[in-house]
């Protein structure tokens, strides 16, 4: 059988690698957000595991609400991302560097 | 009975209020805002005089005491008392801020309500200094008084105030802060903030030692003891006059005032331990700072040196007397305690005079510098003699309030240590030295320049203040059993405690 | 299970604020710009009457409602009053500032209104997934908020990075909520307790949540190292909007604190190996690097950020006291903050104007030249954000204090007093600046008589409270309970 | 090995490939097309897990909705993607050391030992008739009903603020406005002055 | 008596207080009346009490007058203690005192011409100093009348501070303004071995009463104290040196003597009457004061005597060469004050006393006269523009001539009574130190009579006064001038002759000055003493007298007789010239290594200290090192996002750690 150990491994591997991916898209606001993407698929894992081996519905509750969250903060974030390509014509990391020290 | 009546309460909020209430006045009415000030600062005076003749000196209870909660949660209290120690001091502090009020009276010109009112609310934080038993009371006190203090420099004070100011207020706040910690951790053995709880809590001789260097920093800095003193030149050579005169007539005697009410009974063990520091912390201030002010150009530095050395007296009489017990010398120590006392008395009023004597110079043409001046004596001649006679008292001749201090402490000091005595007594040296070599250049001698040939004798504004001033110093010089008195009962009391060990 | 509509009582808050968002975002429509200030005055009123119907509802028990997701307590009855009275005075330092800018939009105050909502829900929470949606709701306000001026480069920069290291954040937080999630089975708090008390789960594990909770809350409270949001957007937002960040919102993250830490996991509080260690070196950072970077700052809204994280530092170290007093000081601390905050960008709002901003310390060059009243009132705000006593920032200190002591950490009480000696530095910087140099801009103030008003008051809660400190602390003390 | 296994390590073999690509390819574009990939694969791993409901939702709402934003972006802002892919290479190491070291305290933890089927035993299959999205329905709306009406909110926060931010009107473009037009005056156009002849 | 002790004391403060404070509103005659009257109300009073004790018995009167303070057990009091050597003292004190006001009148008549015009401290000058004198007169009652040392140190400093005043008199004038801070700061080295030594007596007496103290002392004999180290020191010792530590100040004793010849800057009553007959002699006064102190320890004794024997002598030299009329005589002063400290190390406290009272006449007398020449040379002070005046100023030359016979003890003047039996006494002595002692008194002697002759032979012998115009001028002094020294000229001729007897040999001070049978020299002496008349036979017979003949026919022989030696000797004996010119070099020493020395040392602490170490590397340097690394640290943000979150995840990363895995 499946153990939940499995699930939770593979949800560390995910996070693990949108940490990998924050280090490494530096400069692209839109891979950043896709890393937290990632990475909240790795905490849904869990909580899918979880909810699955407790025989706890409350935990796909949880996911439920992520993924509704998630929408909305993907919304609202790429709102921003606009705003700001607007106003720098730029979604470099690197031109974000007025507010400093 | 006069002394059911929340006279301290009066005493510490009557300038408060009223100084909130001259701030509000505004400056549009600059002469009624002054004698608003004058009126409130000479009330207060009057308020508290009760605390002297109603004072029981036959007791070393405290006194006028009040007590309601405050901080219920914490057990912090509004708690008020006196006792011989800080009465004196209470007197003054009422005493002097009626003169600085008449100091400033015309020469501030820039927001003159802002001025006035700093000082009365100065005033009654000070008060409330001395009067405070609760320890948390007592350290609101403490450090709100760095708040007028540090826009009285700031505001009215000279080209480099920002550096004096900030430098002031750091290192005071330096000092204090750690003195909280100490207090909040006598709060938890003691359960509350009573400082005379404090007083007969049971302490470790680690647990004394680490609070008592808490106090120490608080203490010394304010003092200011060697080496923590180099704020007060600074600070004083930018105040205005007024600044000068509270803050060495009053604030350093309020760390004086803590190793009596804070350091010594609490930690008496610590202190023992530690006495040496003190006392060599005291006797470097003495000579060293006695040789720096030797060479200072600035008058006002000259004198704040000199303060610095006069209060190193204060620490010496205060922390002799452990060696003295050990010494067997029979008594002593109350010497030495109470010679302490007198001479934070008789500096207040021998600085403040200093000060204004500066500042009557200053007002006229603006400069410290010893320099610019010299031969004053020819167009000033009442002023010079007024000078004349601080400078001497602050030199400690006797018949002056300066001489019974030094003479106290340096008796008290002999039974210690005979080397004590002697460095202690070179002041009689230095201190002359220091304090007439600078009358010689300022008052004496011929005219030397434009300047002081242009320089108008005293008006009688500033001769009524210091007038006042010399009777105080001539009047405490000729006959100090009063103020002895007042203070013996508490002081050996205090004495009697600290002998008997916390271990 | 049945549902009772007297259960709707203890929510009437909540419910009123909510409708009071939609009237607002619905109304809005339907006025013209020069009428806005009709936006702003229901807002206003709603607030007042939310805040009134909070009054009327507290009670001394304790409510769980809607299976576990809600609970109405004393704290969350204080915590939500002092939300809405900072918000109250957020909006109003902010109206004249917005008006003047062209942002004076209805938007911002269904935002606002929606924010405060999160935070209400936040303060409210008994589950973790009602404290995750709450400080999403109010997060996402904030973001928008923070881009509200959309000319502004600085603001998009701002929000942008408020959204990513937010974003991150969340997921930590989720992170460490799914574990705990697995290691106990429940959401809620109060079960969560039941099961850590009797120890029943693996101890591992449950640290391991209980690391990425702490940051998810450091995050959201801006402690070191998770504070580098703060400056920026602080600067970066305007000012209004920083205003109402830097005051609410931080009594919202105390809450938060609470009801993940205490309500839930007191039991894992345990020294060096629960979470009084992880706030201890939290709170250690935040006030060494909070203090020291603020004294680099020539820009006061940043100033006042790095001054944020070295106060966030004292309220942690109120929390990881771990006791009753420690809490009640921590909740004093963030509550007295709150209004030391506001009022500090009070002024710094009052003294911007029409194409103005009043960013840098040297604007408030003689500011008691030109204002000696304000100047007044920012000495104070200063003073007690200092902690000098009698102003009331001293006695937050003093309790926070107070309770490290008590738990025998006094080499802590030592840090703090130390770094808040650093931190004296900046503060009388500004009152030097205000006091001590000369203007170099003469013109007179040009500020609406509500905000003198309420300034005025607000600079003055600082003296009153600091003198009369008992009463708000008693308040939070029963608010605390046991 | 059952197939059950073999499915769930395919699944997780996908899903942590296409997070790789994700983080790793050049064009954002391929990085979103690589996270549909992911969530596509994660949505079986739920369904593994009798998660049906949201193993659908995930894919419908995420995939349909959420990158379909993500690409939209991607497609509206003309972004100069060799500028933000500069440095890549160079923080490289650092990210998988990193990563590798996150991963390793991850599972240090979360291993078999802790949560292996030793601690929690494999659930029994629920029955065929078992609906998933019926027992989430019948919790959301009863238990759940408190977080539900918070998660309308901050959807409706999410669209007002994405409105906010950036519905705009131009500032340079003209708008007429036909109330002005029609309620205006002659006085309001014409000016009458009265000069004196040029004198020629 | 208590009331008319109190008279005494405090007449002349009245006087000075009127005189100071009103010196404007009653005029300059309103002053030197109430000044004058004052002190001559003291002076009739003081006659009348030592006329009390020497005929009428009067008790020994010690009571407190008020209750300066108790701490601590220690009972503080102003009081008075009169007793025989008060009375001597307070006559000697008032009635030259009174001299000197009547003298002042004459000699400050014109004071205005000493002040620039515009000065506004000159213009009540007159009045000032008639304020100052009476001020003087207070004080010095007040130390000789102490009956307790926190008194005697208060009268001891109040003579101090008038001194620094009236030497610095004239403030425009910057030697005088240096000589008063100068003569202060030297007290002031005295006055903190004085102190230290009144604290010893209080440590170990617990009293400052003197009865108190004399009564306790000998039980303290045989305390031995531990100073530095091991070494044990006889507790008397040290109280007995500390004490004469400051009468070395105030009697400008060798080597704080140096004060003293510059205070001449002073105006000249004030030569006369503080730094020749009275406040001077407070250092004296106290060591006869406190014998049954001194008695208890030779060792403090033969510092006495050595330190009085070595001033006698050299300082006498110095007097040689000087050429300003008053230096000469302030030579003399210092040198005569070097006797009387013999007489006190011998023991022999009455000579002391005794030759203090003879001196306070004939030296006032003396500076009086040189006053009073000055007065005729218009203020030139130099005695080689002197010559022949004796013509013009016959009142002056005959009291000079009276003073300086006295002062070099010829036979029947009153000095020489004093002188003598100070010799014979340090002959007698046999404490250490005693021979040393005896070999410069006795050539001693010899000095005096030829500084004294040489400068009285320049001043009014030989050709008259170089300056032709100063010569026209010459005139006899007025009679305010002249008056006073034929007052002091009657008591400089007869007083020695008069009471050598009761005083040296008789039961005048029984009681008071306290000698051990084993140190009693005066005992000694008295068993040979026949009658004034037999001591005038008997000293014509010893070896002084010639010496003193000697050195007048040397003054003579060199000065008048036969001028060109003198500079003949002056450049042959050039390094003795110099050294005695510089007097020793004392002046410049003192100045390179106390003046320079401290200002070096205050200002290396100063800057090294304070400035360097405490507010540079201390204050300023945390300050700014914490400025420095707030601008390093401000920079970790770097306004980059992914630094930002890098720093979150290596924040998670380490509380994983830390927490988890450690």
């Amino acid at each position: 059988m499946i153990a939940l150990s499995d699930y939770l491994i593979l949800g560390a591997i995910l996070f693990a690698i949108s940490i990998a991916g924050i280090f490494i898209n530096r400069k692209n606001v839109i891979v950043l957000l896709m890393c937290v993407e990632l990475m909240l698929l790795a905490v849904n894992i869990n909580f899918v595991a979880f909810s699955h081996f407790l025989g706890d519905i409350a935990g796909q509750v949880f996911v439920f609400f992520i993924l509704t969250v998630a929408a909305a903060e993907a919304a609202i974030g790429l709102a921003i991302l606009v705003v700001l390509f607007r106003s720098k014509q730029s979604i470099n990391v690197e031109d974000m560097d007025a507010l400093k020290g | 009975m006069i002394a059911d009546w929340p006279i301290l309460s009066l005493t510490v909020w009557l300038p408060i209020i009223g100084g909130f209430m001259v701030l509000a006045s505004g400056d549009r009415e600059a002469n009624a805002t002054k004698w608003t000030a004058l009126t409130i600062a000479v009330l207060t005076f009057i308020v508290s005089l009760p605390l002297w003749f109603a004072f029981d000196s036959a007791t070393a209870q405290m006194q006028f005491v009040e007590r309601v909660p405050w901080v219920p949660a914490f057990n912090v209290e509004y708690y008020m008392g006196i006792d011989g120690i800080s009465m004196p001091l209470i007197i003054l502090t009422t005493f002097i801020t009626p003169l600085v009020v008449i100091a400033g009276w015309e020469v501030i010109k820039f927001r003159p309500s802002q001025y006035m009112a700093a000082f009365l609310i100065m005033e009654g934080v000070m008060v409330g200094v001395f009067s405070a038993l609760d320890a948390m009371l007592f350290y609101v006190f403490w450090e709100a008084m760095l708040i007028p203090m540090f826009l009285i420099i700031g505001v009215w004070g000279g080209a480099n105030r920002v550096y004096a100011t900030i430098k002031f207020f750091l290192y005071t706040f330096f000092g204090s802060v750690f003195m909280l910690v100490a207090l909040i951790y006598m709060y938890f053995q003691s359960g509350s903030f009573d400082i005379l709880g404090f007083h007969t809590l049971k302490l470790g001789l680690t647990e004394q030692i680490l609070i008592f260097i808490a106090f120490l920093m608080a203490f010394a800095v304010k003092v200011p003891m060697w080496p923590v003193h180099t704020w007060l030149p600074d600070a004083h050579v930018e105040a205005p006059t007024g600044g000068s005169v509270i803050l060495a007539a009053i604030m350093l005697k309020i760390g004086g005032y803590g190793f009596l009410r804070f350091s010594l009974p609490i930690t008496p063990d610590a202190s023992h331990t530690l006495d040496w520091l003190i006392i060599g912390m005291s006797l470097i201030a003495v000579v060293y700072i006695g040789f720096v002010a030797l060479i200072q150009q600035d008058m006002k530095k000259l004198i704040a040196y000199s303060s610095i050395a006069h209060m190193g007296f204060v620490t010496l009489g205060f922390f002799i007397i452990f060696i003295i017990n050990q010494n067997n010398a029979g008594s002593g120590a109350a010497l030495g305690v109470q010679g302490g006392m007198v001479q934070m008395v008789s500096h207040g009023f021998i600085s403040a005079a200093l000060f204004l004597c500066v500042g009557v110079l200053y007002d006229r043409l603006h400069s410290r510098q010893i320099n610019d001046y010299g031969g004053v004596v020819n167009t000033m001649p009442i002023f010079a003699a007024f000078m004349v006679f601080f400078a001497m008292a602050n030199a400690g001749l006797p018949g002056t309030s300066g001489f019974v201090g030094e003479f106290m402490v340096i008796l008290a000091s002999f039974r210690a240590d005979f080397w004590y005595a002697f460095l202690a007594a070179t002041t009689l040296i230095i201190g002359a030295a220091y304090t007439l070599w600078m009358v010689k250049r300022v008052i004496f001698g011929e005219v030397t320049n434009e300047g002081v040939a242009t320089l108008k004798d005293m008006n009688n504004r500033e001769f009524i203040v210091l007038g006042t001033l010399a009777a105080a110093v001539l009047l405490l010089g000729l006959w100090p059993a009063p103020l002895v008195e007042v203070m013996d009962a508490s002081v050996n009391n205090l004495l009697q405690h600290i002998s008997v060990s916390k271990l | 299970m049945q549902f009772d509509s007297t259960q709707l009582i203890p929510v009437l808050p909540e419910i009123s604020l909510l409708t009071l968002a939609c009237v607002v975002l619905v109304v809005d429509l339907f006025i013209r710009e020069e009428q806005r200030i009709i936006s702003y005055g229901i807002s206003q009123v709603g607030l007042i009457l939310t805040l009134l119907i909070t009054i009327l509802v507290s009670q001394p028990t304790t409510q769980i409602l809607f299976d576990g997701s809600y609970i109405r307590d004393p704290m969350s009855d204080l915590l939500k009053v002092g939300i809405l009275l900072i918000t109250f005075l957020a909006f109003l330092y902010a109206k004249d500032y917005l008006r003047d800018r062209g942002l004076f939009k209805g938007e911002f105050y269904t935002l606002g209104l929606f924010a405060v909502l999160g935070m209400m829900i936040m303060t409210s929470a008994n589950s973790f997934l009602t404290i995750y949606l709450g400080l999403e709701l109010l997060a996402l306000c904030l973001y928008a908020l923070v881009a509200f001026n959309r000319n502004s480069p600085q603001g998009a920069e701002a929000a942008m990075k408020y959204f990513v290291l937010g974003a991150l954040a969340s997921g930590m937080l989720l992170y460490g909520i799914s574990m705990i999630y697995g290691a106990t089975g429940t959401l809620r708090f109060d079960e969560l307790a039941q099961v850590v008390d009797k120890g029943d789960m693996n101890q591992l594990v449950m640290i391991f949540g209980v690391v990425f909770l702490v940051i998810g809350l450091a995050f959201k409270l801006g402690a070191v190292p998770f504070h580098m949001w703060v400056p920026d957007v602080y600067h970066g937002a305007p000012t209004a909007v920083t205003l109402f960040i830097g005051s609410a919102p931080k009594i919202a993250a105390f809450a938060l604190a609470m009801r993940l830490l205490v309500d839930g996991l007191a039991d894992l509080h345990g020294g060096w190996e629960g979470w009084q260690g992880m706030l201890i070196i939290l709170a250690v950072l935040s006030m060494g690097i909070g203090n020291l970077i603020a004294i680099a700052q020539t820009n006061i809204k940043r100033m006042l950020a790095y001054s944020t994280i070295s106060h966030v530092g004292f309220i942690l170290l109120g929390i990881l006291a771990g006791t009753k007093e420690g809490y009640t000081a921590a909740m004093f601390y963030t509550l007295v903050y709150a209004l030391m905050s506001a009022g500090g960008f009070g002024v710094v709002i009052a003294l911007s104007r029409k194409g103005f901003e009043a960013e840098n310390l040297d604007d408030f060059k003689g500011l008691n030249q030109r204002n000696p009243w304000f100047a007044g009132m920012m000495l104070l705000l200063m003073f007690s954000m200092a902690g000098v006593p009698p102003t009331v920032g001293f006695f937050a200190k003093l309790f926070v204090l107070d309770a490290v002591v008590s738990v025998d950490l006094t080499w802590l009480a030592l840090v703090g007093v130390f770094f808040s000696i650093i931190g004296a530095f900046y503060y009388i910087r500004v009152i030097k600046i205000m006091y001590f140099d000369q203007p170099t801009d003469e013109s007179p103030l040009t500020v609406g008589m509500d905000t003198q008003v309420v300034l005025s008051l607000n600079g003055l809660a600082m003296l009153f409270l600091g003198l009369f400190p008992a009463g708000l602390l008693s308040l939070c003390s029963s608010a605390i309970g046991n | 090995m059952t197939l059950e296994k073999l499915i769930f390590y395919v699944l997780a073999a996908v899903v942590i490939l296409a997070a790789m690509m994700v983080v790793t390819r050049r064009n954002p574009v391929h990085s979103a097309l690589f996270l549909i990939l992911a969530f596509v694969a994660c949505s079986g791993i739920w369904m593994l897990a009798e998660a049906e409901f949201l193993a659908i939702v995930l894919v419908l709402v995420y995939v349909g909705a959420v990158m379909v934003l993500f690409l939209f972006v991607l497609m509206m802002l003309d972004i100069d993607l060799a500028v933000l892919r500069a440095g890549f290479i160079k923080m490289l190491p650092l990210g998988v050391v990193m990563a590798v070291a996150m991963a390793a305290e991850l599972i240090l933890v979360v291993r078999a030992e802790n949560f292996g089927l030793d601690k929690y035993a494999a659930p029994a299959r629920h029955a065929a008739d078992y609906s998933n999205t019926e027992e989430i329905g019948s919790v959301l709306y009863t238990v759940y009903m408190y977080p539900f009406e918070i998660a309308a909110v901050i959807l409706l926060v999410a669209i007002i603020a994405a409105i906010g931010l950036t519905m705009r009107k131009r500032p340079d473009t003209k708008y007429l406005d036909p109330t002005n037009q029609v309620l205006v005056k002659r006085d309001d156009r014409v000016r009458m002055v009265s000069m004196d002849a040029e004198k020629g | 008596m208590e009331n008319i002790y109190l008279t005494i004391v405090l007449v002349p403060l009245i006087g000075a207080i009127i005189a100071g404070f009103f010196g404007g509103t009653i005029g300059r005659k309103g002053a030197h009346w109430v000044a004058s009257g004052g002190v001559g109300i003291s002076a009739l009073l003081s006659l009348f009490v030592l006329k009390r004790f020497m005929f009428d018995g009067e008790a020994i009167f010690n009571g407190p007058v008020y209750t300066w303070m108790v701490s601590d057990g220690l009972h503080m009091e102003v009081g008075f203690l009169v007793d025989q050597l008060t009375a001597v003292m307070i006559s000697v004190v008032t009635f030259v005192s009174f001299c000197v006001h009547i003298y002042t009148i004459g000699y400050m008549a014109d004071d205005e011409h000493n002040w620039p015009k515009t000065s506004l401290a000159g213009r009540n000058s007159y009045q000032r100093f008639f304020s100052y004198i009476s001020l003087f007169t207070f004080s010095m009652l007040m130390l000789v009348m102490a009956n307790n040392f926190m008194q005697l140190f208060f009268g001891w400093e109040a003579v101090g501070l008038v001194s620094y005043l009236l030497i610095g008199f004239w403030s425009v004038r910057p030697t005088a303004i240096f000589a008063n801070l100068k003569a202060f700061l030297v007290n002031r080295v005295g006055d903190f071995g004085f102190i230290l030594g009144i604290a010893a007596i209080a440590m170990y007496t617990n009293s400052l009463d003197y009865a108190e103290v004399f009564a306790k002392a000998p039980g303290l004999a045989d305390t031995q104290i531990q100073i530095w180290g091991d070494s044990s020191w006889s507790l008397m010792s040290v109280i007995g040196i500390l004490l004469f530590i400051g009468a070395m100040g105030k009697s400008a004793q060798v080597p704080l003597h140096v004060w003293l010849p510059d205070s001449m800057e002073g105006p000249t009553p004030i030569s006369a009457l503080i730094h020749a007959a009275t406040m001077v002699t407070a250092g004296i006064f106290m060591v006869a004061r406190m014998s049954p102190l001194y008695e208890l320890s030779e060792t403090a004794l033969s510092f006495v005597l050595i330190i009085g024997a070595t001033t006698a002598f050299f300082t006498g030299l110095i007097g040689i060469v000087q050429n300003d009329i008053k230096r000469v005589v302030a030579y003399s002063t210092l040198s005569q004050l070097g006797y009387m400290m013999v007489a006190l190390g011998a023991s022999a406290y009455a000579a002391g006393i005794f030759h203090l009272m003879t001196h306070a006449f004939f030296k006032a007398l003396l500076f009086l006269a040189a006053g009073s020449v000055i007065i005729g040379m218009h203020h030139d002070q130099d005695i080689r523009n002197m010559g022949g005046i004796r013509k013009y100023m016959p009142i002056t030359y005959w009291t000079s001539l009276v003073g300086s016979l006295a002062l070099i003890g010829f036979p029947g003047f009153s000095g020489f009574f004093s002188k003598d039996a100070i010799i014979e006494a340090v002959h007698h002595s046999s404490i250490t130190g005693s021979g040393y002692a005896y070999v410069l008194v006795v050539a001693g002697v010899f000095v005096t009579a030829l500084y004294s002759f040489r400068m009285f032979f320049l001043v009014f012998h030989g050709e008259g006064p170089r300056d032709e115009h100063a010569k026209a001028h010459l005139h006899e002094t007025p009679k305010v001038v002249t008056v006073p020294l034929i007052l002091l000229a009657i008591p400089s001729v007869f007083l020695g002759y008069l009471t050598i007897e009761p005083m040296l040999f008789g039961d005048w001070f029984n009681g008071v000055l306290h000698v051990l049978p084993e140190h009693d020299t005066l005992g000694a002496i008295g068993e040979g003493f026949h009658g004034a008349g037999g001591f005038i036979l008997h000293g014509m017979m010893g070896a002084p007298f010639y010496l003193a003949m000697g050195g007048l026919f040397v003054a003579w022989f060199i000065y008048m007789k036969n001028p060109a030696i003198a500079d003949k000797i002056k450049s042959t004996l050039s390094p003795v010239y110099n050294l005695l010119d510089k007097k020793y070099w004392f002046d410049e020493v003192y100045q390179a290594v106390f003046a320079t020395g401290s200002r070096g040392l205050g200002k290396f602490l100063w800057l090294a200290g304070d400035r360097g170490l405490i507010d540079g590397l201390a204050v300023n340097g945390s300050a700014h090192s914490v400025g420095w690394l707030a601008a390093v640290v401000r920079h970790v943000q770097t306004g980059y996002l992914y630094h930002y979150a890098i720093a979150m995840i290596l924040g998670l990363l380490l509380l994983l750690t830390w927490f988890v895995f450690v």
